[in-house]
């Protein structure tokens, strides 16, 4: 049986594949589909300082072969995952992540301090990506300046892994994964949803209450594909991909294009046992190819 | 009441009207235990429009037959495709979701209030109630005449009230038009339908103070909790409708109750 | 019968809905489906000074629900378009713009000028968004400062209508169009195609010869609606949307959300009649809404 | 020979053997004039994964019944849905495209080699040699006899030399080793098939200068010459293989024929 394992930083991961931030909860709403044990990680749900209700209704809307988002980070704040959730994430077999979210560098930089003292969370994924919210987010995420100069904070603050989660919104994002590498950050996760919007033509209005939302699944995966293959070759961190990953044979494209490991995101939403199936059909394909590790295939498209 | 993924056969699809379905699904599993007001997440096959799961509520079940119904009204291609789905397919449904309507207790008088695909869960809300000993009334509200979706079972097990618009059959107006939902006494209110029903029948609840319990359709990705798309607000902040809902107590709702 | 006519720069179009370049040929590889003069124009293939072989075979991958290409610009060059193509263009009944590529800004002047001359062809649209060229292209619609120099440079040269097709695959595209603008562009047309990847896990090779190509179709409307939102906001000049239109409604969310008119491109390839049938789709709406002109529409969502 | 786009009716989907079909579609409207090697463009409904049409051959034709005959081979989802393709539902096709196969002249010598879905255009063309008094002959290559396509409509109008990889029937080796090949006197060879054959066939036609006709089964998005993603390096460059083939003389192409 081919070894799974990967390393991201000092961490070494079960197997390369991790349920991606706001698509599976704090874990608990999939024991009833999957043994969360058997995943590389689970990422929760974006937090922030203070509790959020998130934007108004209507927050989603389908489109061809993805979805429109506009959740906008709603989370009960720190204090409240500190005492509530925290204590039942400690008892998870699998790594443990927490998406990081603020709307200055100051949150970002106080939320990471609290959450470095959390010793069962294994690593912050530093959100500067969320199309979402009207502060904050991918606005940090599209500014090289503003990127650094949230890493370098954070990074300051927080000496577990770090990994950031670059937006694609941006025309070159090669120079924020640049960034990330510079200011110290263990690996780079890419990528968060790409802006995108939709029409009622019936009524003439946006199908979302914010106009703009966030785009995943299939529908992106092409665009996500190519931007792991360009920054798995800007950088030498590590990569993680994500966007639209469906099955496993979604996943090996990332992997063969470069990226370290994968998350899953919106297909636990039609598939609440994809990540699991996912591991699975990594370990049949490397079966079949007869390779011994997955190590073997990260960024293989560069070499053959 | 553990949450699965399963597929299930398809036993029967019987047309009730044009663009009203009843599928009749089997859990060779055998169904686990399901409450009135519950829902399924169904995966919509070869339909390349359809991306998600689509919510349905549980219409009727036979614990004995580990049976399930799902009661379809096509909205669009994904209950379009749905209603075409034959005996020995295959239907995999995610379920069962949400929370559930509150049961009465003996000697209340309960009245059910719907319309449309929102009749779905009040046939197992029905049949729920009457095992608790307690005769439930039906108020059905239609546009007109030809809309009026059979409701035999209904009658089996209480009298039903109907309303048209136009009054073709039945009172004219809407449900909230009825004389025995206005003029009678009821204890209990559950209404499922448009939102604009839901929101005329929990205006006349709130103003004669009866409880009453509203069945929300939002729109859905996950079903499950994990995507926070689904949210109402409440007094307690916006909920998820899929796992806090989708029945909520019209006083734990911020709604303009104006409609 | 509601009036489908629209203007942009001098130039009135019997309706709203024009073929993309690059996927109608010359128009006459649709004669045998379509009535030519039933649209409101065609954009004749990327054309170039020189004859252009374009990339190796293979140069398309279907992704879901779009396709990527990287044919790279095929085509037979300036001087061959004028003597065996232009005569036959010049009898359409419809407005025949040529797109117009270069390897540098005196390539896109100089074939400006050329074109300026062909007194039946009613406009140009510069791409300065191809990503499937190593030169030119793409690099010239994702910086600022190329971008600027090449508008003003062909606009010195070029006096009839100037639409400038700008790249999807940048943090701001409100820029370039504001670029497009201040530099005497009548219109912009926007997206072109997204960059994207697909790899085959058989072969762990890229599906496309060039490694990356440019995604199309359904899957890139919401991001193609939202940058057509925006742009119509930041501009005053007409904005042409396109990106993944298929059908009446698809086109009516772009026109709704502020463009002026729409393209139609991937769907020719599955449907050759879909240029017509959207126009005919465009005028029931309007019907059904008993609203007089297209125009009613254009842009309503930001007042209503 | 104008191009056209329409709902043509199955008539039947025969299955040949695991993963093989043949589906045969009447058109109402009439068919038109299609050459030998010609193609159609199939819209397939209700794939989720497919979201250009596929290009198949045109296997058979009978002009005066209006009906079509494409030979289909499981290849992928697209494939996979066309084959449970049931009498009675709609099949758009684009049609007839491309260009065709050029047909001997009166006492000419001709064999047409092919193998799996490579036989599909090889029957029409077959037939077409027939009716222009000429008597083709038929080289089928396959992997072994579990892989042979019933051929007994090729057998009605011409010989058929078999060749397996295994020598479980037939010859042993490719299609190129089949003594038949080999040792007679062609004066035209037209072949489908996988790449490799025809490269190995073309290989063997050039040595011999033999008139060679490959059909190439190039990816295609449009199928109508508007994309440009189809096209092979010809001696007059790139050249579109749905417009100006898929049917091209091995000497027009740039193949390294080493194969
Ligand atoms: C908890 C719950 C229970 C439901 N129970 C039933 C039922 O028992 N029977 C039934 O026929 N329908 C039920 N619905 C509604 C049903 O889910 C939608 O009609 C269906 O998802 C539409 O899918 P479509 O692809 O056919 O149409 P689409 O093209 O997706 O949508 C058509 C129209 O329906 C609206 N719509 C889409 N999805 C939803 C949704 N999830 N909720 C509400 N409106 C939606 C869209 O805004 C659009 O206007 C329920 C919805 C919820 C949330
Ligand atoms: C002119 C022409 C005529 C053809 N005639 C026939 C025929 O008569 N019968 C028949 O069974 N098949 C024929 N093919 C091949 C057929 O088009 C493909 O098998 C089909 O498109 C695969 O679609 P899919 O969705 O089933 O598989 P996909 O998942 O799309 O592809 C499965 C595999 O087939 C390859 N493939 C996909 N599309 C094509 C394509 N257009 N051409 C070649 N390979 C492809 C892919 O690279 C992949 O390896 C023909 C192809 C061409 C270009
Ligand atoms: C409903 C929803 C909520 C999301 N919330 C977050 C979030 O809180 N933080 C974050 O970094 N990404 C969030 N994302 C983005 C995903 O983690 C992921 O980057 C994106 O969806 C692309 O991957 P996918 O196509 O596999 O879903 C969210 C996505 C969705 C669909
Ligand atoms: C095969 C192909 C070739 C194209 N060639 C060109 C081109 O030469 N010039 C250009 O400006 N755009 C070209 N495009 C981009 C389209 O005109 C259009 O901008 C893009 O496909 C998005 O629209 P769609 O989703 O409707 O196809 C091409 C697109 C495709 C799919
Ligand atoms: S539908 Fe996803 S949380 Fe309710
Ligand atoms: S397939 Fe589009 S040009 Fe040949």
């Amino acid at each position: 049986m081919a070894d799974l394992r990967i390393k991201i930083g000092p961490l070494e991961f079960r197997n390369p594949v991790i349920l991606a931030s706001g698509t599976c909860g704090y874990g608990s709403e999939l024991e009833d589909f999957i043994n969360l044990s058997e995943l590389g990680g689970i990422i929760v749900k974006g937090t922030t300082m203070e509790h959020r209700e998130g934007n108004p209704y209507p927050r989603m809307a389908e489109t061809a072969s993805g979805m429109l988002n506009a959740v906008g980070l709603q989370n009960k704040g720190i204090d409240y995952f500190e005492k509530n959730i925290y204590p039942h994430l400690a008892e998870y077999n699998t790594h443990v992540i927490v998406n990081v979210n603020g709307n200055t560098v100051e949150d970002y930089v106080n939320l990471s301090a609290r959450i470095n003292r959390l010793g069962a969370i294994a690593a912050i994924e530093l959100n500067i990506s969320c199309p979402n919210v009207k502060k904050g987010g991918m606005i940090f995420g599209t500014n090289p300046a503003s990127a650094r100069e949230v890493i370098s904070a954070v990074r300051r603050v927080y000496d577990k892994t770090l990994i950031v989660k670059l937006s694609p919104n941006v025309t070159d994002i090669t120079e924020f994964a640049r960034i990330s590498e510079e200011e110290g950050a263990e690996a780079v996760s890419l990528v968060n949803t790409l802006l995108g919007m939709a029409v009622d033509v019936r009524t003439m209005r946006p199908k979302l209450s914010t106009i703009t939302g966030g785009l995943s699944g299939p529908a992106i995966k092409p665009v996500a594909l190519r931007m792991v293959w360009q920054v798995a070759r800007a950088v030498k961190i590590p990569v993680i991909g994500l966007g639209g990953i469906m099955n496993a044979e979604d996943a090996l494209e990332f992997i063969i294009a470069g990226a370290t490991a994968v998350q899953v995101g919106t297909a636990s939403f039609i598939n609440p046992r994809a990540g699991v199936e996912i591991v699975k059909g990594i370990e049949k394909y490397l079966g079949e190819k007869e390779l011994d590790s997955v190590c073997r295939i990260t960024g293989i498209i560069n070499r053959i | 009441m553990k949450k699965r993924i399963e597929d299930l056969t398809v036993i029967e699809n019987r047309k009730l009207k044009e663009g009203f379905f009843v599928i009749k699904v089997y859990s060779s599993e055998g169904l686990p235990e399901i409450k009135p007001g519950q829902f399924v997440q169904a995966l919509v096959l070869e339909s390349p429009s359809t991306f998600l799961r689509r919510p349905l509520s549980v219409h009727d079940l036979d614990p004995e037959e580990n049976t399930l119904s799902l009661l379809v009204q096509i909205a669009g291609p994904g209950t379009e495709k749905l209603s075409r789905i034959t005996p020995g397919e295959k239907l995999n449904l995610i379920y069962p979701l949400g929370n559930s309507f509150t049961l009465p207790v003996r000697g209340e008088r309960v009245l059910l209030a719907g319309g449309g695909c929102g009749m779905a869960p009040l046939l197992y809300l029905g049949r729920k109630i009457t095992e608790s000993g307690v005769q439930p009334h039906f108020a059905f509200g239609f546009r007109n005449r030809s809309r009026i979706l059979n409701h035999d079972e209904f009658s089996a097990l209480g009298p039903v009230y109907l309303a048209t618009e136009d009054g073709s059959q039945g009172y004219r107006g809407f449900v909230t038009d009825i004389p025995e939902f206005r003029n009678q006494q009821w204890d209990r209110v559950y209404c499922c339908g448009p939102e604009q029903m839901m929101k005329a029948v929990a205006a006349i609840c709130r103003q004669r103070e009866i409880f009453c319990e509203v069945s929300l359709e939002n729109l859905m990705a996950c079903g499950l909790g994990i995507c926070l798309c689904c949210v109402v607000p409440t007094t307690s902040g916006n909920l998820c409708s899929c796992t806090e809902g989708p029945v909520f107590n019209i006083n734990h709702l911020k709604w303009q109750t104006s409609g």
